[in-house]
């Protein structure tokens, strides 16, 4: 057998570095409207191209166009366009208070809005959500206090959480929002689980849950992937594909070698591949993935390809590991933008009210912050009782934890 | 009351939740039509069907990973992994997932679930089919760790172990399955009908999680020792004379250090017995805590009598188990030293 | 949104169980010799069809035709076909030996041999293998010394394993065949994590590496083909897919929705789908992947269809979930037979050519084992030397250890 | 000698070693391109080259099994875990390969993996990313576990860890990245520059594993720890006035028992401190180890101080971490025990 040539181990490389100009002149990004629906009870290789197109609704001129078009009256659409802008205000306000040492850490989903909000919008209030630290935008459009997540990123004395999790690791079981992990990935299974004792019992409720496209690589994305689709369990598996993991671009993931999309056919789960800055289309492809959960025809996976705008988390700078202009070139755009001109299109909102609707959101955000930070903030205080700290542990507390409780508030 | 082998009372702790709970459901690799590779789950899929007990993919981590789902939906799920060597690729659901739940949600969501796995060596497994990781979960909090010796309280922990709220890692010595085990590979197998702790009642009873059982009373040296190694440690006893009293901890955590405490006391000495590897192994914390509770009534330093740390050699099984003779011999240390 | 019908679980159940007749009817088997070939540089996505298909040599009367034909000359066939039925004799001997109690365990690849024998011919003999307890042939198509393999078997004074695992779980450096676990899946990266080291080197030598499919379900599947993906290793993975994991019918693992050679497109492997019981396939699918990975175009996945045609090991009873006629209804039938009608028909080979040869490894067997018992066996010794047990635990034993061998020895 | 922070020590060691043995190679998240999150191996991809310094795939079960096929391969693998909150998914490699390797093929095949993690709390990381799960692998035979305290050690170590042929988990606390800290989190940070340990030579060197550190002789106590408890214990021992003697143990496994065994036998009493959670935590194997080696001279109960038997709270930190008042304290009781 011929041996020549010699191996060569292969290392991936994002296209631009810092200094260099960001460039997607590669993307094949298909025309809006272009992409074929099919029926909810397609089969996963039946439909396998779809893996490999993106489904957009929203063409360049900002009309909706196309099979996919999920066809939302204008209230809906205002409702997702205020939802997304006050994820953003939100975002903007706990960045700040983080730089002001109120707190020790913040994560933005700035540029990913369409993501959790368009989603949100096509499930049902009682459909029970795992997100990742990304997905707020879930909590807001179910019209959660923002003075309740705002006590949990300061780990107050209003902190249901009790001052336990970091910032952004939520928890809201009454809106259906399931308990943050640090733990990449572990959601997926969960999710799955939680969709199987849904069907087990004969409940309506379905399960939907999200990874970033650099977690994909962790077990449970497979273990979801495989048990969802042994069991046909009612769940909505989501990457956001936002290109980065903090300095690792998507191609260390497995992006340049194929979709994250695909990675669902080889399980036979139905897959779809949508442009995450377009509300309409993010609604659009889960209300397809819902009713197929709902009419028990089992799970779909969505990617939905969007860019990560701002830097991972406060405590990280992607000036040190991407082009600095790539937000600007990211080529689908900003998703509020795009709402907004497509509304402005249809006739059902214009410059001045958008302009009223940022002031008035982030006048909510100011007033829910100052009710919030009265509550207490990390570096202040008040903080939530320190022997809470030994509660929650197990349903009961045990011997040994009670008198681990008391020396500490013994100062033994 | 019916004689029952272990197998057979494992079987039916879970037959009785099944009854009871319709929340409750069992899966795991091969439990559901075949009934598992030890049987433990036989004939539990055809009395309640495929969608209560059924096979799951070989993949402990996802087996935990829905398990938790499940039990925040509200289930109360009992895993079954085939053998307590395959449970590391649960260990991150098991450690970040079910047992921090209930704590990082502040008691908003939680995860009640069961993991069964056969433990220890004595089927010439070798060493993926012999180990005993219970140290490993010891040290996580928000776990229990359940390891019982005989049918009754195997029936009644299990029992306890589905029904309680927190995730339990409840192990099974899977030389116990069929008969008590006292140390002596070469003499044939007892059966369970004829010991007390084989009479177990087909109705629904609970063994309270956390509490010790003493399995002999005995004056001159406390034996520490839960599993298989409760035989043992009784038929040392038997064997040298010595008069130990040998206490069963049924539950690792939480741990019954009173009654402990209680014993050492009395004897002021204690050797502390388990099949695991000695460093780090579960007699380590059991030493820090004698030596912490009763250090002013020791009289001799507390032994640890333990499998060796290698893994479980194929080949040498019964020189790597700690058999009667070692734990005799530890004993008379004790009780000289 | 319309909310029934009630959500309710699905559990896989495979077609027949004990009792009734067994049934493969349903199985799509494309021709023999209708699969295209497509060049070893093809993409994962362009040629994604053939993971669906299942590629044969072989047809029904034995004659080899179509693309894949390796155009393997007789000699190198009638050593295939001779170590196959050496596979066969040893796996019975051993078999028998452990019904007589002078051993623990045993595991035979009854039906599988046209894997690892096909495949070991593809191979080069330097290339390293990953095996699971179910490729023996690798070892026995090197020309391994069935003596050593049964010393292993035996736990004896021989083995150079020292006693230390259960039969079959070899190791054989020299072989190139890598230490067996008993922990599934775990060699799949591994091997993966090898040849990413020999690319690194500018080594020629590739890697191969087979799982069970109910072993697929395992991450280090899934991180096996990322990783191998990202980083274009020089691997084979194969997926002997025999339809059965110990009770669990290849549903269970996911096989009724998908081919488990389709699990690679997603990760931008390309996958082969291949009749196991075909000699010539295998070792043509195998040929096509390994000089893909010496030509650094990277990994494969092969999926091998066959049938475990025995008991899953001596501690197992199929008849308890699987209808008895399962391997005589088996379409895809022997592999031995197989080979054996495809040498006759060519006019290379004889039944009374082959009847000697089946009865020529018999001998071989028995010779062998007479030597192997004779360096002892499990249950009359003579073992290694006990105090051996703890070497290796470590490069050099550590006091700790020096300590517990002194008071095992000492009996202390 | 240049003076060091431990970023830039073990920075140092992977670059000697990187320079010295063509077979190193270093991986994991972030640590290509970017140096690492905590930029423990910036600069490193630049000099070296993607193929020996690069980004991983965000998986740590299967980075550690690319790992071991490496070392298989004959490479000296050097792998991060971005925090060892990260770890669990590792661990059946870790555990069942990593350290089973040599010994199931009898020293044919072998893992000479080394595994950096930053471990321990201090950062307001939460739950996932303040853990101490050293206890999770010293109980794995097999495995070697190494956990430096200052800068000069932690590059001597580091070496061993990559130069020994066994696996070694490598565990970096990272509250001491930046300068040593007595557990005032009040105080500003003090610089390794001005503490002699932070003299660190920039070429080759090694600090032996298996080989414990007195870091402060004393008469009265023997306080054993490890990472950023031995400034602990230092403040401690400084602020109480007991004449402490402080042993740093670097190594837990293999543990240097005969050192910890001489000091106790000298003080007659012992204190044990760590981060982690207590029960089941490395340091009840050191009780059980020093009462079975120091018995009849120890004159008080061994005390251990360690964080609570809780996940670590984002928002109590301070109160979790086990401070120089907690030592304080215990350091009086076992004098006057
Ligand atoms: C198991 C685990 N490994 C590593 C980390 C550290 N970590 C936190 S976020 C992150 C990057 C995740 O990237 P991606 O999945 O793409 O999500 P994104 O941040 O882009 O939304 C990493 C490596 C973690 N939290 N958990
Ligand atoms: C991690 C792990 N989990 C479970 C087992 C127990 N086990 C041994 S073989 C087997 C079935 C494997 O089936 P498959 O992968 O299809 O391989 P086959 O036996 O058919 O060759 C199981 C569940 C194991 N050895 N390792
Ligand atoms: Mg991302
Ligand atoms: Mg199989």
């Amino acid at each position: 057998m011929d041996r020549s040539p010699v191996l060569r181990l292969h290392i991936p490389e994002p296209k631009h570095r810092p200094g260099e100009a960001a460039d997607f002149s590669h993307l094949r990004l298909p025309r809006a409207g272009s992409v074929e629906r099919p029926p909810v009870d397609s089969g996963a290789f039946a439909m396998r191209d779809l893996a490999y197109a993106l489904i957009r609704v929203l063409d360049d001129e900002g009309t909706a166009v196309g099979p996919w078009d999920p066809q939302l009256d204008a209230d809906t659409l205002r409702r997702g366009l205020r939802a997304m802008a006050l994820t953003r205000a939100y975002d903007e306000r706990m960045y700040r208070v983080q730089r002001q040492g109120k707190t020790s850490f913040y994560m933005r989903s700035t540029g990913e809005e369409a993501v959790a909000v368009g989603q949100a919008c096509a499930l049902e209030r009682d459909d029970v959500v795992f997100p990742t630290y990304r997905q707020s935008g879930l909590l807001i459009a179910r019209d959660w206090p923002l003075v309740d997540m705002m006590c949990q990123v300061y780990s107050n004395s209003a902190d249901r959480l009790k001052g336990r999790q970091m910032p952004v690791l939520y928890s809201s079981r009454a809106a259906g929002f399931f308990s943050l992990s640090g733990n990449l990935g572990t959601q997926l299974s969960q999710a799955v689980g939680w969709a199987m004792a849904s069907a087990y019992k004969g409940d309506h409720r379905i399960a939907a849950a999200w990874t970033g496209e650099g977690a994909t690589a962790e077990p449970d994305f497979h273990h979801a992937l495989t048990f969802a689709s042994v069991y046909h369990a009612p769940v909505i598996l989501n990457v956001v594909n936002n290109q980065w993991a903090i300095s690792c671009y998507q191609g260390i993931a497995g992006g340049d070698e194929s979709t994250f999309a695909a990675r669902g056919i080889g399980y036979g789960v139905p897959a779809l591949r949508v442009d995450g800055n377009d509300f309409l289309a993010t609604c659009a492809v889960t209300r397809w993935a819902a009713e197929r959960a709902r009419s028990n025809l089992g799970p779909t996976l969505i990617e939905l390809f969007t860019y990560r705008a701002t830097a991972h988390s406060t405590a990280d700078d992607p000036s040190r590991y991407r082009p600095a202009d790539e937000w600007e070139k990211w080529p689908l755009g900003d998703p509020i933008r795009r709402l907004k001109d497509h509304l402005v299109g249809r006739g059902e909102w214009s410059e001045a009210q958008h302009e009223a609707m940022r002031k008035e959101v982030e006048e909510q955000v100011r007033a829910a912050n100052r009710e919030a930070e009265a509550k207490g903030t990390l570096d202040r205080g008040p903080l939530p009782p320190v022997a809470s700290m030994f509660e929650d542990v197990y349903r009961e507390m045990p011997a040994e934890l009670r008198r681990q409780r008391d020396e500490l508030l013994g100062g033994r | 009351m019916p004689a029952m082998n272990m197998v057979q009372a494992l079987n039916s702790a879970m037959d009785v939740m099944l009854g009871r709970d319709p929340d409750v459901v069992v899966f795991g690799e091969d439990v559901g039509y075949f009934g598992g590779v030890f049987r433990v789950t036989d004939g539990l899929q055809r009395k309640y069907g495929a969608q209560r007990v059924f096979d799951a993919p070989i993949a402990e981590g996802g087996i935990l990973g829905i398990a938790v789902g499940m039990g925040a939906y509200g289930l109360r799920p009992v895993a079954e992994v085939q053998f307590a060597d395959y449970i590391y690729p649960a260990m991150d659901q098991l450690v970040s997932a079910a047992a921090r739940l209930r704590y990082r949600s502040a008691g908003e969501w939680w995860a009640p679930v069961t993991v069964r796995a056969p433990c220890g060596g004595g089927i010439f497994g070798g060493q993926t089919h012999s180990q005993s990781p219970e140290a490993l979960f010891t040290h996580v909090c928000g776990l229990k760790t359940v390891i019982p010796s005989n049918p009754y309280d195997a029936k009644g922990l299990l029992i306890s172990a589905i029904e309680d709220d927190d995730p339990v890692v409840f192990f099974e010595p899977k030389r116990l399955y069929q008969g008590p085990f006292d140390g002596h590979p070469e003499r044939p197998a007892v059966s369970w009908a004829k010991h007390p702790l084989g009479a177990v009642p087909g109705e629904h009873y609970r063994v309270p999680i956390g509490a010790a059982r003493v399995a002999r009373a005995g004056a001159d040296v406390t034996v520490l020792a839960y599993g298989t190694m409760v035989h043992v440690a009784l038929a040392a006893a038997q064997e040298t004379g010595v008069d130990a009293e040998v206490i069963d901890l049924r539950t690792l955590r939480p741990l019954d250090a009173d009654a402990i405490a209680a014993s050492v006391e009395k004897t002021g000495r204690c050797v502390i017995v388990h099949e695991a590897t000695r460093t780090g192994g579960f007699g380590a914390e059991l030493a820090a805590v004698v030596q912490e509770r009763c250090f002013y009534s020791l009289e001799a330093p507390i032994e640890r009598v333990t499998g060796w740390d290698t893994p479980y050699p194929h080949a040498f099984e019964w020189q790597y188990f700690p058999g009667p003779a070692r734990v005799g011999r530890a004993l008379r240390r004790a009780t000289e030293g």
